[in-house]
């Protein structure tokens, strides 16, 4: 199916096109859609976050929607993280569909107050009767020597906070599909997306559709590894298991598109068959998502593992400048084709 | 006994009348749970506004039942001159089913959307950007509501009292807020946290109007309020009030903390003279608004409701414990 | 070693001592005398914190601090956690030792950006040149229908963060050891009490010791399951490991003491061991701490666990205030002991 | 040319000189990143302050070389101010070794400890508590420093503006709080965030002098910060300056963001008129402070160190990559 498929590069797409005469997207353009379409059918939708209204629309996210809905919907607010989330809340509580828009994920730790112990906690605390719709939209930013306050990527913080779900798309498609569906689930919805793989380009249908959550997609199949990546790693693990397709290891890759929900199944199930497992994760290792997945493995049968896991993590450090550190820093297709080549070595 | 306005004021009768009934019923309702408390089986951390009444009364009295009212942990006061019934409250704070969150959130959580109190935080300052964005939702839909925010001194030390302020004062949203200073955070001296004992003065940087008010004096926040809540209404913007008041008893509990040497007990002494309830009646005995009887009457049939109120929180049974996984995510979706 | 042992009573705790002639103090007093050494035998040292100098002295844990030290070394602060903790950030880069106390963990959402964004990266951000050597303290709360916002357990957030360190003693031993050692570490350290254990009694030195942090313990040897138990839970493992003795289980129990460092080695080498691991732990399950111990195991040798992974948590909900609610919410020793039997009949 | 003063404000000339020489070595500072960014070696987001160099270099005179200094992204004119050697810099925004953070910190978060920078911040706001509390720390240690924060109009908006001026009144402490208001944060201008374009007023809440200034001209902020020094010096508690400027070059890079359309053109124009170091050198000129030579001289001699300074930087080694996992955590102790 289109929708699974993920195109490394536009020459991938263009052969993939030629066959099915598909509408493709990139990753920004279905994003941006995927509001303006909100915006369109639904008066409770606006648009919050700092520069959303700018020239930059939020790396070409937000571009033109202000033009098209107005200030008053697509609204650009003053550098108050905490407060302006707490605006959001109380509007959500109020009926609207709040969208937050954060240019970066580092900006989170200044309103966890209001998502962790207002809006996460807020449907619970009153019984059922007040929903939060809120969906809170963050990038993960990275390179260019960014350093520790502008590169990290804090999904397993939101992992734990029981009330929030978390979207992780890695392609245009998901992208889209998974937006919508966010701003319609009715609770507050941390999504997360990827900074480098905005100009990646897929199948994109016109129409508003949904992505529904909980439901992982396997991106290639395989039977020597299971590859379990996430958002920007996606496009890592499937690069390196075409590769090492040539070299007759079989990897399959498997993205979960949300965290929470989780499908474990699917996981399950693959590692099942495989006998092993990788974790494939665009944040640090210690305390971080891989931890969870392949304890769930492990709750369900440690007989399955044939081998021990692999995380692939960035270092467990701040993120260094540098761009020979920084270099260092993040993990690519080769540590994964490493990683897998060393676990069967075994 | 008549209905015609009594005072300078200008105030009705039968609204001073009001005000007064509804003091009544927020000091009766926290002195009943100091009588049940050391049963131990309400099994929640209350935090009792006796001797703050006239806030919550002089403010409560201009909104409308969908007018937005976010309150804080000393929240009873706010939801009952909101309207909210007593048996809901009770009940949520001795976990049952009949709460008004089905026993999840307790004392410090009510939620009665049908009065526009859309859950509460009891995280300091927390229900201040709250009340900010329901104003917002307000103003984008012109929906005519007016949002209403009730903190304490300690929650305007938090950096989300200048946000709000801030952002309310920017887009010029319909919300009031009301800073109960009762110049404690838990023990808290108001002198060991800010620089200054007038919270009220930080408004001026925000452009936002505000006065100071003698929280005790029912009648002077009921003026203060009337006006901040027509301009809201109208689209004037946000006002600040800042009431002094005092809390006569601990800050969580049913104990008098002075007795613990928590704070100087010739303060709790001065303060009691000048309880909201009694200053309110003395003048109306006084004007000839009320009569002892009529007094006497209010306290009666308040304490018959509540305590058939209590009797039905009593009554009413506990959640079954499979309701622990029950809402932790709407399922209504769009 | 009277150290290794967990007073489950005061009786337990006086037979104890009848044959070994130990001062013992509670878990409350050990760190109330650790802060009071710290503050005599350290200039730099101070204490701040929402009502620090209270009567009721923060749970008793800074009880007549003040009157000995003073208003200026023992500080009542603003209700304004975020800019507090940047304030003790300050002082700490300046050469100060601030220890700042949080009654309840359920705060530190409101300082996260400093916790997370500045004194966990300060260290590497400065290539070396300043450490924040700033101590933590926050105590999980929990009962009395508290509710969602005062009774969470958020540990599991900052192991994710690298740059942080995270103590969770259990016993009065370590409550004083390690909260010295976290003092003179030079790092920022999570310090993490539990109020349902303050009154729990056993062994304290009264010099001024330190415990080394990544050092764990066995508080209880054994060989057919390894329960690694934080904090309370500690005592609730212990519990169950006793009980279960007599029914002829032999359970070995493990106290990590440390998140960050883990002693990996010692919770790997008792899996090897006993084949099973259990992981009790006192907040909810999902992203949480027990996914990343599980997955510390698998790496090393998947083969070693002869039986799933079991996790021990709260409820993965936020925290209800009614007590029947909470009565389901909140693991006991009851859990653990049917959690190992369960496992043990596989 | 002579050293007397040689103005109404009695300021030596010797000292107006070392203003223009400061504000010329940070503006060729930036100007030659400005030549160096496109070969794209340079790998660190570079947010430039070209247009504001009036306010670092008039608050810096004031200070010691122990006082404390916390800057924020925008910090090069800081620093230097400070009396970093531009080596150090360079070298750190190409991540070398010999960068003042060894590569680890990049343009964002320079520190140096030794003229009592202790690393920087580029959390908007991030700074302004962090200045408070090595504030507090010199209270406790009567060491007699000062601190200063510098931190732009999008760092009001913060809740820890709020939170840090509040405590910093309440416990009278030595810093200096200069707000750069070049009316945006980033795209966005000061009236999409804040109700009026006064920031200064905000400090009365909290009892705290202030005073709004021109910020680009130098006399007037070298005035105004040494009133501010030495209060705090003396004990005298905090000060807020608010230096209204305007920045030349786009939020990062390079670039100029006008050209895309980001703010009007025609504020960069009568911006560009009000050039920080045109106005004092053409002062300096027109009183005969300075004599055209001398002014040449300074450009020559600051070109010549800066280009050394780059060249330095440029063969600073790259950090081994190993040092990705060195200073996670300090190995000291006690
Ligand atoms: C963010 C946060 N910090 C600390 C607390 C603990 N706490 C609960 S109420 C309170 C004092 C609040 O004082 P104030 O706002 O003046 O209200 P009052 O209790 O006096 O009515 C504190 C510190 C909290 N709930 N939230
Ligand atoms: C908490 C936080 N939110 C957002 C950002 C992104 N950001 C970086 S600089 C900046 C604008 C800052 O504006 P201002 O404080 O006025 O300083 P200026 O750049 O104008 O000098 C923003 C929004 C950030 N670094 N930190
Ligand atoms: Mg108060
Ligand atoms: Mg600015």
């Amino acid at each position: 199916m289109p929708w699974t498929k993920v195109f490394l590069s536009e020459d991938d797409l263009q052969q993939f096109k030629a066959a099915e005469n598909l509408r493709s997207l990139s990753y920004v353009e279905a994003l941006r859609e995927a509001q303006e379409q909100l915006l369109e059918s639904d008066p409770r939708v606006f648009i919050l976050g700092e520069g959303v209204d700018d020239p930059g629309g939020i790396f070409g996210s937000t571009l033109g929607l202000v033009e098209k809905f107005g200030p008053g919907r697509v609204i650009d607010i003053p550098i108050a993280e905490n407060g302006l989330t707490g605006v959001a809340v109380g509007a959500a509580a109020a009926g609207m569909r709040p969208i937050f828009v954060h240019m970066r994920m580092d900006f989170l730790p200044m309103c966890m107050d209001q998502i962790v112990n207002h809006a996460a906690k807020w449907y619970y605390m009153s019984g059922g009767r007040v929903p939060i719709p809120l969906v809170i939209r963050s990038i993960i930013g990275r390179g260019w020597g960014s350093a520790a306050q502008h590169s990290q990527a804090l999904h397993a913080l939101f992992m734990h906070i029981p009330g929030l779900k978390i979207a992780m798309p890695s392609t245009p498609y998901d992208a889209k599909g998974l937006l919508i569906a966010a701003v319609e689930d009715g609770n507050p919805v941390m999504f997360i997306e990827h900074r480098w793989i905005y100009n990646s380009v897929g199948y994109v249908p016109e129409e508003k559709y949904t992505v529904p959550f909980g439901q992982g997609v396997v991106r290639k199949e395989g039977r020597e590894v299971t590859v379990v990546a996430l958002s920007q790693m996606v496009y890592e693990a499937a690069k390196a298991a075409r590769e090492l397709e040539a070299e007759g290891i079989s990897v399959e890759v498997i993205d979960p598109r949300t965290l929470n929900p989780l499908d474990d199944e699917l996981i399950c199930n693959s590692v099942k068959k495989t006998g092993r497992l990788v974790i494939a994760d665009v944040a640090c290792k210690t305390g971080g998502v891989g931890g969870e997945i392949a304890c769930r493995v492990v709750e369900k049968a440690p007989g399955w593992l044939k081998a021990p896991v692999k995380r692939i993590n960035f270092a467990d450090t701040p993120t260094p400048s540098s761009p020979v550190l920084e270099e260092a820093y993040y993990p690519t297709s080769l540590t994964i084709k490493e990683t897998i080549k060393e676990l069967l070595r075994r | 006994m008549s209905d015609c306005t009594n005072n300078a004021t200008g105030i009705p009768a039968s609204t001073l009348k009001e005000l007064l009934r509804v003091m009544v019923l927020v000091r009766r309702f926290e002195e009943k749970i100091i009588e049940v408390y050391g049963l131990q089986d309400m099994k929640s951390p209350v935090h009792l506004c006796i001797g703050e009444e006239a806030i919550a009364a002089g403010v409560c009295a201009h909104l409308r039942p969908d007018d937005y009212l976010f309150t804080n942990h000393r929240n009873h006061g706010h939801c009952l001159a909101k309207g909210v019934d007593p048996k809901v409250l009770y009940a949520e704070f001795y976990g049952r089913v009949d709460g008004c969150c089905r026993g999840k959130g307790g004392s410090m959580h009510p939620a009665w959307p049908e009065l526009g109190i859309l859950g509460t935080s009891a995280i300091v300052g927390g229900g201040i950007a709250l009340a900010v964005g329901t104003a917002l939702a307000s103003k984008m839909r012109q929906d005519g509501r007016v949002s209403v925010t009730f903190f304490g001194d300690g929650g305007s030390d938090e950096g989300t009292f200048h946000e709000g302020l801030n952002f309310a004062a920017l887009k010029e949203l319909p919300v009031i807020f009301v800073c109960e200073n009762n110049f404690y955070a838990t023990n808290s001296p108001l002198a060991a946290r800010q620089p200054h004992p007038d919270i009220y003065k930080r408004a001026a940087g925000y452009g936002i109007p505000a006065t100071a008010l003698d929280g005790n004096d029912v009648v002077a926040i009921y003026l203060a309020a009337q006006d901040a809540v027509a301009r809201a209404r109208q689209g004037g913007g946000p006002t600040l009030l800042e009431c002094k008041t005092y809390r006569w008893k601990g800050h969580v509990g049913p104990d008098c903390d002075h007795e613990k040497g928590c704070r100087p007990m010739e303060d709790l002494t001065a303060w009691m003279e000048k309880c909201p309830v009694e200053l309110l009646k003395e003048d109306l005995l006084g004007t000839g608004v009320i009569e002892p009887w009529w007094y006497n009457k209010v306290v009666q049939e308040t304490d018959q409701e509540l305590d058939a109120a209590l009797k039905f929180a009593k009554e009413s049974p506990f959640p079954p414990k499979e309701e622990i996984y029950l809402h932790v995510y709407c399922e209504k979706g769009s």
